[in-house]
This record gives C-alpha cells, structure tokens and sequence, in this order.
C-alpha cells in the first residue's frame, strides 16, 4: 500500500520551513517531492533598491550560519568588477573569520545529525564544543554571528593582534576534542551501523547533479574553490583538500569532521604570518561592468554575480548559494532507502533554504505529480477511513464517516 | 589550458561567430546569437567538461539578457556566455536536454522576468505562484514594487504612536 | 462492603494510581535530571514534572477535526486504567504473597500489553498520518519484543513450578534471589532489554521519534489528554522495574531496611535504563526486529535451555 | 489576574519553534538555548514538536507569503493560553526585509488578523543573544 508522508513545512528535522512529500510503501520510500518558497523573501530584488554598502549587509542576512560566505562572495563579486587588489592584511581576515564559520558550521552540522538519529548526548556535547568557537567569533568582532565586518575593498574593522594568542589557545584546547569525536564516529558500532551504506550518493549521481562541497567531496569529486579559484590569503598557506570515496552519510560526516581539523590548521598558519599594514582599500566609484565572486562556503560553492551601471545601486546581484545545487540530488540518495534514514539522509547534505530561497521556490521534483495541501488531506483521510473500517464493525461505519 | 588556448579549441569547434570580451585572467565572456546557444552548450558542456554552476538574467534597454555561467574548475576560471532575447519575442532555446542542472534556474528565469524557454519539459511558474499576476515579472524594470505592495495589501501601513492622553492631575 | 472499599483504596491510592503515579512523577525527574548530567547541563528542579503535569491539566483541550472523538478520548483512560490495576496487583502481591490468585503473572503480562495497545488505539483515532504511522511502527516493536520477554517470564514459571506471583515470590524468600541463578541471569538481562523497548527510550523509542514522526502518536494530544498520556507513561516506568524485581530479584519489601533495599534495586534498574538511553542513536524499526527475534530470542531460549540443565 | 493556569505556565513552558523566513541565525540562537552552556531545562523550558503540546511560540523571521497561512493554521493549532515571542528584529519589525516584496509583515500582525487578543512578547536583536531570550521568556511569564 503506498502512502505519502509529508515532512513540514513545519518539522523539528530543520530548524526552517519545508516540504517533502515522501511516496512511502511500507517503510521504504519509492518517490520524493521536494516543496520549498515558503520563506522566499527577493533578497536579489532587494539588493537593487540598496546601495553597495548596504548591500553587503543585506547578503550577509541571506543565511545567518553562513553569513561570512555571502558577504565575502559579493566583495569578491565587485573586486573582480573593479579588478583590484586588496590589502593583504584583510585577505588574512577574511580567511581567519571564514575558518572559524567553518568550524562552527560543521560542528553545528554534527551536533544536529546525532538529533536526528535520537543520539541526544551528540548532540548536546558538539555544540558545547562550538560554544568557545562562538566565543572567539565574539571576542574577534564583536558578535557571535552576523559581525558586518566585511566591505567592498577589505573589511570594516582591523583584528586587534593582541588578541590571537587567546585564538590559538581555544583552537589548542579544541583540537584534542575534535580528535576524539573524530575517534568515537569511526569507533562507535551503533552509530556506524545507522550511518554507513546510507544515503549514497554515487559519484556518477554527484557528477550528474553537479552537488558541490562536503557532499560533492564524500562521492569522490575533488572539488574545492578555495584550491581551484584561489581568493583571499588561501594561495599562501599549506592545507589539504579531504576527498573521500564511501559517498553515504557516515563519509559525509567524516569529512566535515576532518575539514575541522584541517580549519584549524589554516586558522594557525594564517594567524603566524599574518603581516602588519593597511586592511582597507578605498573604493572612490564603481564604473560599469560585471563581476563573479566564487567562494567556498562550509556547504560548498557559493557564486555572486554581480552587474553595474556606473550608479551606486547594483543593477543585478544575483546569488547561488550551495544548497540550490545539492537539494535535487535528494531524489538519487533518497529513493529505496527507509524512512527512518530519510531523515538522516536529507539533513547529511546540510541543505540551508535561508540560502536557496533568496529566489526560487520548486515544485514537484519529478514533474508528474502534485499534492496541494486539501489533496494531502483527501489522501490521509482516506486512509484512516480505510484503517477504521478494517478496524470498526460495519455499524460503526456511518458514524466514523462523520469524524472525518 | 589557458583562456588564450580555451578560445582557440572553441573557434576550431565551432562553426558559428562569437564574440570575445576578457575581463581577466579568470573570467572570460563570450557574447553568441540566440540560434547557436545549444551548439555552444554541447561544445562547452559535453566535449570541453566544464561544470554549469547557474545562469542570471537581467533585463537591459534592448531585452532580456541571460548568462550562463560554466566553470572549469581545474583550470581556474569561468567562461560565461551571454546571449540576448529581444523585448517583443522573449523566446531562448532550452539547454535542459543538454545539461539536466539547468531546470530550476531556467524556471525561475522564465518566472522573474517572463523568458521563455523553447523544450523545457516542465516549465512552470515558481516563486510567484500565488501572489503575482501572469504578466507581472518583478525583475522587469517597469515593476513597481510599490505598487504592487499596495495592490496586494503587503504595505505596512505607516502609523506614528498616538502620543498617549497624560491625564497629570494639576495641584491646584 | 468493605472489601470493596479496601479494593477500591488500593487501586486508588495505595499502591494504585495515586502512589505509583507520584512515584512515577519523581522517577522521570531522575530521568531528566541523570540524562542532563550525562549530557553537562544542570538540569529540570525536583518538581518539575508536576508543574508539567499541572499545567498540562489547566491547557485547552483541543480535538482535532480528523480525529475519531470518543475513540480519541478513551484511548489514554483505559491505558491510564489499567496501569494502575498493574500498580495495584504487583503491589498488594509484594505486600503480602497471600492475596495471589493463580495466574496472576499471566494476567500481569496481558495487562501490561494494554497501555502500549491503548497509545497504539488513540495514535489511529486521531487521524494524522504520522501518528498512524507511529501507532504501526508500535504495532510492530511490541510484536517484536513481546515474544522473548514470555520465553523469558516461562523459563521463571519452570525454574519455581508455579504460575502465580506470590509463590514466586515466597520461592525466592526461601531459597534467595532467582538472579543467583545463571540461567535467570540470562533471562533478567531479556527482560531489561524487553524493558527498555516498552517504556519507550532510546535505542527502541522509534515509536515516538520526535525528529522523524515528531513523537508519532501523541502529535494531536493536547492539554489534559497528553498529560494522561504523561502519567501512564511515568507509572510504567514504576509498574515494570517493579515486576521484574518481583519476579526475578526477591520482590520488595516494606519492612525496616527492606524498604532501603527495594528502593536501591529499583533506582539501579532505572539508572540502567537511563544509561543506555543516552549512550545509543535510536534504530531503525528493522534492525529493532530483526534483534528481538533474532539476538535476544536466541538469549531467551539459552536462558531456559541453562534453566534445564540445572543452573 | 490571578488565573491558576497561568500559574503553573510560569513554570513550566513549552516552546514550539516556526521559522518564518529569518535568515538562520535566530533559529540556531534558540537552539543554542538547550545546549549546555545556557541549558533553559533549568527553567523548565522545553522545545516540543509538535505545536499542540506548546504554551509559547518562538516565530523568528520576517513572515514570508507563502508562510503567512501556514504560520496562522499553527498559531490557531495550539492550545490557548498561549504567548508568541517575536525572536529577533525581523520578527518584530522586518528588519532589513522591510522593502522586499514578498513579505507579508511582521509577526505581530499576521497573528493579530486571527485573534486579536494574543499576546506578544518581542525580543529585539540581530541575532539576539540566548541569554536576551531566556530573560525576555522569564520576565514575560512573570507579567502574565
């Protein structure tokens, strides 16, 4: 008997409105429609009515978790129309601020993804782990998310030096206890016995949907912007790229643990040779033209485009945040597996709607079918009606019909 | 392959005029007639491998123009071609058979600025679908935010705080 | 006449609903409060669990329009019922072993079903397809987990050759705990894994799973209802460790230090179950089936095939 | 007035979290609130999942339109009395969003067109901070 199990648009899996209508038979999902829109807002529309200043601040809104993404791909966004330079002092702090997102975008990741398998301890004891991170992040700029440091030309605000002995300190009391959660994914039976062989995404599938970031990079695509495209202070500083081959939830999960670590490397060199001097570069006017900024956001590649017409107002912005591209690969990664894992499997790919609704809603994935919400209704109550009366004694019947 | 390199593969390829613009080392714009957008995607997409990341459109004084923006990402840069639908015929051929990514964006372009697309398998309207009118495309130049913000009841109304009646009790 | 009276007390207040639901209260404070220590946060005050429950009695009570009405109502009172017949039963039992009536052990497994059928009766009635959808997966873990928990309970009925409670209990105060035995051993460890799937906690709360099926059954309960809901679930978590103390620990006494000595068992099972809690992700409804048939069945029978054999 | 009910609401309120449309940041600040550094169980706060258990909505975000309907259905889902705390400033201004065109308004207003006696409690900031909520919550059960 197939069913349809709708998720949200109101659902603890995600903290942000949604919809998936799953084709259930039994346990097993055989289809899965994908709603989203309902917290379109037309940022892009937005940014037209506001100047480049404000529109820094306006993107850095699209999506709170990745707030130093948006910002610091749209200053890349008008660099590149500018074709300048900037400070190599603010390259420095644009990568400090963008690895330490990183890090507690991951770990926020982690955290949810032990909710949503019902391991409550996980969850509880990740995010104690971010809490110092958040610190750091408030300590540096004044505020934990959202700091509206950036700006077209560098940053707003110079980081104080005195300051980066307290941030090596977090990060060295940091690094053993992402080294053990790292210990603990890769030992603990249960929890490898609910995430391994679950949700796999192939590499052919990750190649096909064009997924990028952590989901891309599970599958065996070696992808990263920060390597292929380098921007701010990223050329100068020795890292690794983590590319794994399992592409199912566990490998997900080790990736983002161990681009952790890898954050925290950066976040150590950068912080050594990090040189005194100017941070921000004075931007008089900005002619007509057009530019693309490319940013390697915690959940993949992030592009702004980005049209001038020699006003102060952007005569087009328009966003492409990870998420837009790595939703649609729900229908390769979703379908056989079992309910239980839906979960797990849609939360793995970290999908952010703040990020992708900017502007688009989509409807119906597979294009053939569409409930609306009274169709939805319809269906459930059929089937409850159908469940009662292999329960209920046929007199019942005229008087359950009333219920319903 | 550098961009010098890149342009000259696609002028061997291709048998069709194009027109270069270089921005920089990393960016490269290549501006085609609308007949030649899906002989361009082929050549680009299937035969070359790059990586589509997304298209934008815009509308200019002499239509609706749309750019497709294809990464190589080994190669370090981003080749985006542009190609113009004029104003009385919003018409574009549809790369959706070539390249499966582009259905979403193609949908939201045709339901923000009201292209078509020839061969779409599924074009809908997305993100206006309850609210806006079939000939209303917010990222036209002649929307009228405000006005349409009054027509549908969205515009807050502006009312300042009544100053509250002090009701002081004069000693007398 | 007065018979009725006292049966009426002890199904009411002592060691009825009234106690047990008290007592039940302050166990899922310890539950709360040791989870919150596990997970480095402070933790719910002591009282906690009555505001809920007052509160809960004060809200609106809202019947959804899809929901079945009277079936929707009396779906939490009759597992609230007979829960505290439970209460009542395995009390005066352990109170005094001469008020047994042969059988009882087999009453007490039938009647314990009830409660699980009860959440699994209102989950179906209130018409919202994820609560259906946890009323089945309970359907399914109580076929699961009911099986080797009967194989274990008889391997009891073999080892003391009586079918009541009170002679199994008055078995163990002669000849000591049945737990000395290895073969009950076995069985008790069944019976805790048994307990675990019925009070509903993680790894086996797939029933109510609140980030897949937002807590399945229960998601169209509101205010007095939901907190009928509550207390039977609190009693449960007093009338099971309770039985199982009864049947395999030497029962509880309520004499002088007996009463010190009950309480202590009863915290370490509770203690237990908390641990495993919060130390496990919550498995698939599949895995969880497949390891009730499977694994602990298999423990089951060894514990009776060791039962045979004489240890 | 001395009402019993809200007597024992003080101690023990229930949240049901809606995302109407912020930009993340709030929602990931109200789950902040459970983690251990802030732990709001010490007050008896507790986040449910389903709206007919909640005595207190925490809505974050400018109302989209498209979820203005479905922010109303689970305003109207959950049991009465009940508070709806505006967490952040789009939820209690629209904030930066004011001009965007597809937004319904804030949320003080897309509630008050159902029932026009809810009560609100606002708790401005962009994000605001966990320890901001946990006394907005506490001093708004005070004065109820």
């Amino acid at each position: 008997m197939r069913s349809i199990i709708p998720i949200g648009p109101f659902h603890p899996l995600q903290d942000e409105p949604e919809n998936f209508l799953l084709t259930v038979e039994g346990e097993t999902v055989v289809d899965i429609d994908v709603n989203i829109g309902y917290i379109h807002k037309g940022i892009e529309l937005l940014a037209q009515q506001k100047t480049y200043d404000q529109t820094v601040f306006l993107v850095e809104r699209i999506c709170g978790i990745c707030s130093i993404t948006h910002t610091v791909c749209f200053c890349n966004a008008v660099e590149d129309l500018l074709k300048v330079e900037i400070p190599e002092r603010a390259k420095y702090i644009r990568t400090i601020l963008g690895e330490i997102e990183r890090i507690h975008s991951h770990l926020l990741w982690m955290g949810l993804a032990g909710h949503f398998i019902g391991y409550n301890t996980v969850f509880m004891w990740t995010w104690k782990y971010r809490e110092p991170i958040l610190d750091m992040m408030e300590y540096l700029t004044g505020n934990r998310q959202s700091c509206g440091m950036l700006k077209v030309g560098g940053v707003r605000r110079n980081l104080e030096d005195s300051r980066f002995p307290a941030l090596l300190k977090t990060l060295s009391e940091m690094e053993p206890k992402i080294k053990m959660l790292a210990e603990a994914v890769q030992d603990d039976p249960v929890l490898k016995a609910r995430l391994e062989g679950v949700g796999v995404l192939t590499k052919k599938d990750a190649i096909d949907y064009c997924v990028v970031g952590p989901t891309a990079r599970a599958s065996g695509v070696d992808i990263d912007v920060r390597r292929d495209d380098p921007y701010a202070a990223y050329p100068y500083l020795d890292w690794n790229v983590i590319v794994l081959n399992g592409g199912d939830v566990y490998s997900k999960f080790l990736v983002r643990v161990l681009e952790v670590l890898e954050a925290i490397k950066i976040l150590r060199q950068a912080v050594k040779q990090i040189p005194k001097g100017d941070f921000l570069l004075e931007i008089k006017e900005i002619p007509p033209g057009e530019g693309i900024g490319r940013y390697e956001a915690p959940r993949g590649e992030d592009i702004h485009y980005v049209r001038s017409n020699g006003t102060n107002f952007p005569e087009r912005l328009k966003v492409r945040a990870p998420s837009f591209i790595n939703i649609p690969s729900f229908t390769a990664s979703c379908i056989g597996q079992q309910i239980a894992d839906v979960t797990i499997t849609l939360a793995a790919v970290d999908p952010c709607y703040s990020c992708t609704e900017r502007m688009i809603s989509a409807r119906d994935l597979s294009g053939n079918k569409k409930y609306s919400q009274k169709d939805l209704l319809e269906i459930s109550h059929q089937k409850t009606l159908e469940i009662s009366r292999n329960l209920a004694r046929p007199a019942d019947l005229p008087k359950l019909k009333k219920y319903l | 392959m550098k961009i010098q390199e890149f342009i000259e593969i696609l002028k061997s390829k291709s048998k069709f005029p194009f027109e270069v613009q270089q921005h920089s080392e990393k960016r490269v714009y290549i501006r085609i007639a609308r007949e030649n957008l899906k002989d361009i995607a082929i050549v680009i997409f299937k035969e070359m491998n790059a990586k589509f990341s997304i298209a934008s459109g815009v509308h200019i004084r002499e239509g609706f123009e749309v750019l497709y923006h294809f990464t190589f990402d080994k190669d370090k840069f981003i080749c985006t071609v542009r190609t113009l639908a004029p104003h009385d015929d919003p018409k574009l051929d549809s790369l959706v058979s070539i390249i499966p990514g582009a259905t979403w964006i193609e949908r939201e372009i045709y339901d923000i600025l009201g292209v078509q697309f020839l061969g779409h398998p599924n074009l809908k309207r997305l993100v206006k679908a309850e609210f806006l009118g079939e000939k209303e495309f917010p990222f036209r130049k002649d929307f009228n935010i405000k006005k349409f913000k009054e027509d549908h009841g969205l515009a807050p109304k502006i009312s300042f705080i009544q100053p509250v009646e002090q009701t002081v009790k004069k000693s007398k | 006449m007065e018979n009725l009276v006292l049966y009426l007390l002890a199904f009411l207040v002592f060691p009825g609903f009234l106690f047990t639901s008290t007592f039940g209260l302050v166990v899922s404070w310890i539950d709360r409060k040791v989870s919150a220590r596990i997970q480095w946060r402070v933790g719910p005050p002591f009282f906690q669990p009555f505001y809920d429950l007052f509160k809960l009695w004060q809200k609106e009570l809202i019947i959804p329009r899809s929901a079945k009405g009277m079936a929707f109502i009396i779906a939490p009172f009759i597992g609230l019922a007979a829960t505290s017949l439970l209460a009542s039963i395995i009390g005066i039992i352990n109170l005094n072993p001469e008020y047994q009536f042969v059988g009882d052990v087999i009453v007490i497994v039938y009647l314990m079903m009830i409660p699980p059928l009860a959440i699994i009766w209102g989950g179906f009635s209130s018409g919202n397809p994820l609560a259906a959808l946890g009323a089945n997966r309970e359907i399914k873990l109580m076929m699961g987990y009911e099986l080797p928990f009967i194989l274990a309970v008889v391997t009891v009925f073999f080892k003391v050759g009586s079918i009541s409670l009170g002679e199994i209990i008055q078995y163990q105060q002669v000849h000591g705990a049945l737990l000395n035995h290895p073969s009950m051993l076995v069985a008790f460890a069944v019976s805790l894994l048994w307990l675990q799937a019925k009070l509903g906690e993680i790894p086996f709360d797939i029933s109510e799973a609140e980030c897949e099926i937002m807590e399945g059954p229960f998601i169209e309960y509101s205010g007095p209802l939901l907190g009928v809901y509550k207390v039977m679930m609190a009693m449960l978590h007093v009338v099971c460790p309770w039985f199982l103390i009864s049947i395999f620990w030497g029962g509880t006494s309520m004499q002088g230090w007996g009463i010190l000595w009950s309480v202590l068992k009863f915290v370490f099972i509770i203690v237990l179950v908390i641990i495993i809690k919060n130390t496990n992700p919550r498995v698939r409804i599949d895995q969880a089936v497949k390891f009730f048939w499977g694994w602990v069945t298999l423990l089951a029978l060894i514990a009776m095939v060791l039962m045979f054999l004489g240890y | 007035m001395p009402n019993l009910s809200t007597r024992w609401l003080k101690k023990s309120p229930w949240v049901y979290h809606v995302g109407t449309g912020g930009c993340n940041n709030c929602d990931i600040e109200i789950l902040d609130c459970l983690t251990p550094r802030f732990d709001v169980e010490r007050f008896g706060i507790k986040l449910v999942v389903s709206p007919r258990h909640a005595d207190v909505l925490l809505v974050s975000g400018p109302v989209a339109y498209h979820i203005k309907p479905r922010l109303q259905e689970v305003y109207k889902q959950v049991p009465k009395p009940c508070v709806v705390a505006c967490i952040g400033a789009c939820a209690c201004s629209m904030g930066i969003f004011k001009d965007a065109y597809s937004v319904a308004g804030p949320v003080d207003k897309v509630i008050k067109e159902i029932d026009p006696n809810a009560i609100f409690v606002y708790v401005p900031g962009c994000p605001p901070k966990p320890e901001t909520m946990i006394m907005a919550l506490v001093k708004a059960l005070q004065k109820i």
